[in-house]
């Protein structure tokens, strides 16, 4: 996975969130206050001002500057989340121009590890994630098949829609939802909607 | 929608130019957003700092100076704000003794300012946070993000305020605030929606002859919908939901000054013969008077249950932008607390 | 209607009750109904008092204490109270040194505040009246009942309860008041309309996208209704209604010791290089938030007028019952006035 | 005129207040604030609690009480106008048992000029006064002709009921309605109404 690629993922990303704006923050009315949409987009907007200015950057700059501006501009829980999510997973890569299928698997590992960190969320508070947990755990099966990232995220898209669609049934315990009680049963998280646009144009600039 | 506002990007960013125009005793900052003191930092005093969404003036901005907050981080309406104000509010009010964040207890708060503290203290400043949960509409803490911060954030940032004015260290100025918050109980009831400027409509619908019970401070529906009532029943419920709560157990995360520490908390119910403050607010829209009515039938309640009201608040202190409604605060009271609270205080929102 | 009362026939009596629950230094009294300072009569001082119809909360009952009214005669909603309760609330708080009576201009509150002072003159106690007539919506002395009196008493109330509580004599509190009347100018705008309890329903409709521009402080209609504007276009109309109002005389009563003597009293147009204290106020259901959006404005026009705002008063402090909408007071001042401005208050309704 | 016609008199105000409450409401929610009928059921109210007290003094001790009564409890400006009334109207026939139509005349001039005191209400400014100015004028003219009251009161109700209707085209000068300016016009005056409703029951109580 080249930076090139990264930067092409970056930019649609930000178009998926334009797009998915009334949408996610629909999901978020019906569960919680209304805004993921706005916040997502709002933090992306800025990612793209910042972008031009570290795009000849190695890749951990460019996932840290992300990371940071997302932080700084999206408030909420979602921003510290994000933020912490790409700013940790630029760590994990320090230096790289480019990102084998083991550079991607720390990377997101050590991303989702920071959500995990920063949110405390459980398996099954219906929270983002519970998109990312299966997604590693799949990542972490096919990493050693000698798949590259192009491969191995098609692979694992499947596996993020089914989680992202179990999140439906279950009862928040977590963030904002967590107040509606029984009420937030059958409604898809908004979280974990954002986090299954990342991979699905992710694989969308690998394609 | 009919508000006071020109564009609705630009809500939060002129009420702060119209509070720095009208408070030159304030420093407001743009890019990242904060507000401090003018005269700070104070050199040898801890700094005690708050933030959150906009929409619940006059708190936080306005309880910005002496004897009450050094800075306030003001997020987009009722959107958390992020680590990068309060790294640089707790920056400029940094006096050298450290920095108390006064949290209340919503994810996205809770995470921005345990982000900030990060930094903060990568920074080398001392830093504490604590947070404030006192919604007793909130029943479970296993179940649910826990309590909710409300009322109990105002007495706080009155009283730790005024024991940092009065030379508290920083590990002092923290206890005294968990205790406050140990102490502290608060319901909510909505007689309307309120209206979110960049929604433009109410957030939610309540008939003409309805009420939502156990509301939080950004709209959210509450525990219930009743039948509107007088206000001798409403107040008297939200007296009793606080009164007759039990004790509440909770895990916290505090700052331990080198990483987070949990600490298990056990909040003990009113007991007959409790001091209390009695704080009776109002959630916007709703004018001063009325709320007399419900510090009539408070009084009475806590006459009944025991409990002796030895200081009062009653006015507009935390709101939801213009909802019509109320909520109550009773703070359990000992010396310490009680010295504070009478402690003078100057700022925009609270003078005494 | 929704209302945090219980039986609409005792609403005002009911939060009266909770006032004096909720503040033991003041005294209140029913039959006839006043309050006044628990530590009235204050020998040797000039006792101040104030009344109207209630619904204007905090005013009048609110400004009751150290540094402000001595006494408040709280009427039902929206009515004149009535001369038995300025009798008895006038000898509650005479000192020996006589009684202003500070009276709004409206004629069911002028004929029975007149009618206080011939009675309380009869028994033996000096007693002067002054009016408030400061609303620049009313164009006309000739054909109207004069100016109505707004905004402009909360700023004398505290400006002569200063001058009081600093040893003035009866004769120099009044002049001092009829100074600060002249002195003074105030505009209103609704968003809404207000409802009494006692009909239940709105007093005026208005449609979700009209402003109700010129009003009162009871409902009534204004000069005219416009399309909702931005708040830069709402401000800038009520500031330049103020401070474009050209010279204004009309005939005033005032009780000359013996009996009543008619005064021809002029207020001067503002001039640029003039000091001002701006007051922008909530009309009881606009949160102080709007009210920093009205100020901005506020500012931007008194400085294109060449008018200084020397200090500020930004909240609710003279409000229709729950009506969403602002006024806008600016006062000249001169070192007199602002001496008094600046000295201490502590009423339930304003502190300093 | 007996003193048992004047307390039947009371009696009969009291009762067409009360009958009369929502209209006189109306009239002043029209061009004031729409609390007249409110104002005057009150006051009339409270004048029934005081009588029985002084129902055995004389008339002067009695028309003071009404005043004095109607003055503490109606408030607005209603409640000093006409406290002012019935006050001065009974100051000037003090001591007495029965009234002559002198002192009928005595007693409306003494009281409707206590009402032009208070209120400074010049003819034409659409209050209660021009209602009993020209009461007061007709009365002068026929108090001379040996009529008794009866016959005196049944003679100018007609002028007072011309006076009233007299109000609906004037611009109000005084009072709340004044603020109206020309949307003034068109409207009886409340309190205009409430005095032709004195004169009116007196004839009834006369008959
Ligand atoms: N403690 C948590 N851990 C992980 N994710 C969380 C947590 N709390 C909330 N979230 C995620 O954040 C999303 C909401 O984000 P957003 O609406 O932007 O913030 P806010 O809830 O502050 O308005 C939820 O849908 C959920 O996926
Ligand atoms: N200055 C005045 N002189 C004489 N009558 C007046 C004056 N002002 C008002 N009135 C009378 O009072 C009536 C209104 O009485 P009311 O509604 O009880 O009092 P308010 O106007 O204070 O609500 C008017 O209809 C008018 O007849
Ligand atoms: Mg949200
Ligand atoms: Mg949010
Ligand atoms: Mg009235
Ligand atoms: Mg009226």
């Amino acid at each position: 996975m080249h930076k090139s690629q990264i930067l092409d993922w970056l930019r649609r990303l930000d178009q998926v969130y334009t797009e998915k704006k009334d949408y996610l923050t629909d999901l978020d009315a019906a569960i919680g206050d209304a805004d993921h949409g706005i916040n997502m987009t709002r933090g992306f907007a800025k990612v793209m001002e910042k972008l031009p200015e570290v795009a000849d950057k190695d890749i951990a700059t460019i996932l840290k500057t992300v990371g940071m501006t997302l932080m700084s501009s999206v408030g909420g829980a979602s921003g510290p989340l994000y933020g912490t999510f790409w700013l940790k997973g630029g760590l994990a890569v320090d230096g790289k121009e480019a990102l084998s299928a083991e550079d991607f698997l720390r990377m997101i590992e050590a991303g989702v590890d920071g959500i995990r960190q920063r949110g405390r969320p459980e398996p099954g508070d219906k929270t983002m994630y519970d998109l990312w947990a299966p997604v590693v755990a799949a990542l972490k099966t096919r990493a050693g098949n000698g798949d590259d990232v192009a491969a191995l995220v098609a692979a694992i898209l499947p596996v993020a829609a089914k989680a992202l669609a179990d999140t439906i049934p279950l009862q928040a315990r977590k963030g904002r939802a967590s107040y509606l009680g029984e009420r937030s049963i059958g409604h898809q998280d908004p979280g974990a909607t954002s986090s299954y646009y990342m991979l699905e144009t992710l694989n969308e600039a690998l394609a | 929608m009919k508000k006071l506002i020109n564009d609705v990007a630009n809500v939060v960013k002129e009420q702060l130019e119209g509070m720095a125009l009208a408070h030159p005793e304030l420093t407001v900052r743009y890019k990242p957003t904060f507000l401090c003191r003018a005269d700070a930092p104070i050199k040898g005093k801890v700094a005690l700092v708050s933030g959150g969404g906009s929409g619940h003036e006059p708190m936080h901005g306005g309880f910005v100076g002496q004897g009450m907050l050094d800075g306030a981080c003001p997020g987009e309406v009722f959107t958390s704000p992020t680590p990068d104000q309060m790294v640089a509010c707790a920056k400029a009010v940094d006096g050298g003794a450290g920095v108390l964040f006064l949290v209340k207890n919503y994810t996205g708060d809770v995470m921005n300012f345990e982000m900030a503290a990060e930094l903060v203290a990568a920074d080398g400043i001392k830093v504490q946070n604590i947070l404030i949960d006192d919604d007793v509409a909130v029943k479970d803490s296993l179940w649910t993000a826990g309590r909710r911060g409300v009322g109990t954030t105002v007495l706080a940032e009155k009283i730790v305020g005024a024991a940092a004015e009065a030379g508290y260290d920083l590990d002092r100025c923290a206890d005294l605030c968990r205790k406050v918050n140990q102490y502290g109980r608060s319901f909510g009831v909505a007689l309307t929606s309120c209206t979110v400027p960049a929604a433009g409509k109410p957030t939610f619908d309540l008939g003409e002859t309805e009420v939502e019970m156990g509301i939080g401070i950004h709209g959210e529906p509450g525990t219930h919908r009743s039948p509107i009532a007088p206000v001798d029943v409403l107040a008297r419920y939200a007296a009793e939901q606080i009164i007759d709560d039990p004790a509440y157990t909770r895990t916290v995360r505090e700052w331990d000054g080198a990483g987070w520490a949990d600490k298990v908390l056990t909040d003990e119910p009113f007991a007959r013969g409790d001091q209390v403050i009695a704080f009776v607010n109002s959630m916007g829209g709703t004018p001063v008077a009325e709320l007399y009515a419900v510090y009539r039938t408070l009084a009475a309640v806590c006459e009944e249950k025991g409990l002796t009201i030895v200081r009062n608040l009653i006015g507009p202190y935390i709101t939801s932008l213009d909802m019509q409604g109320f909520s109550i605060t009773l703070l359990k009271v000992d010396p310490e607390i009680l010295k504070f609270w009478d402690a003078p205080v100057k700022t925009p929102g609270l003078v005494r």
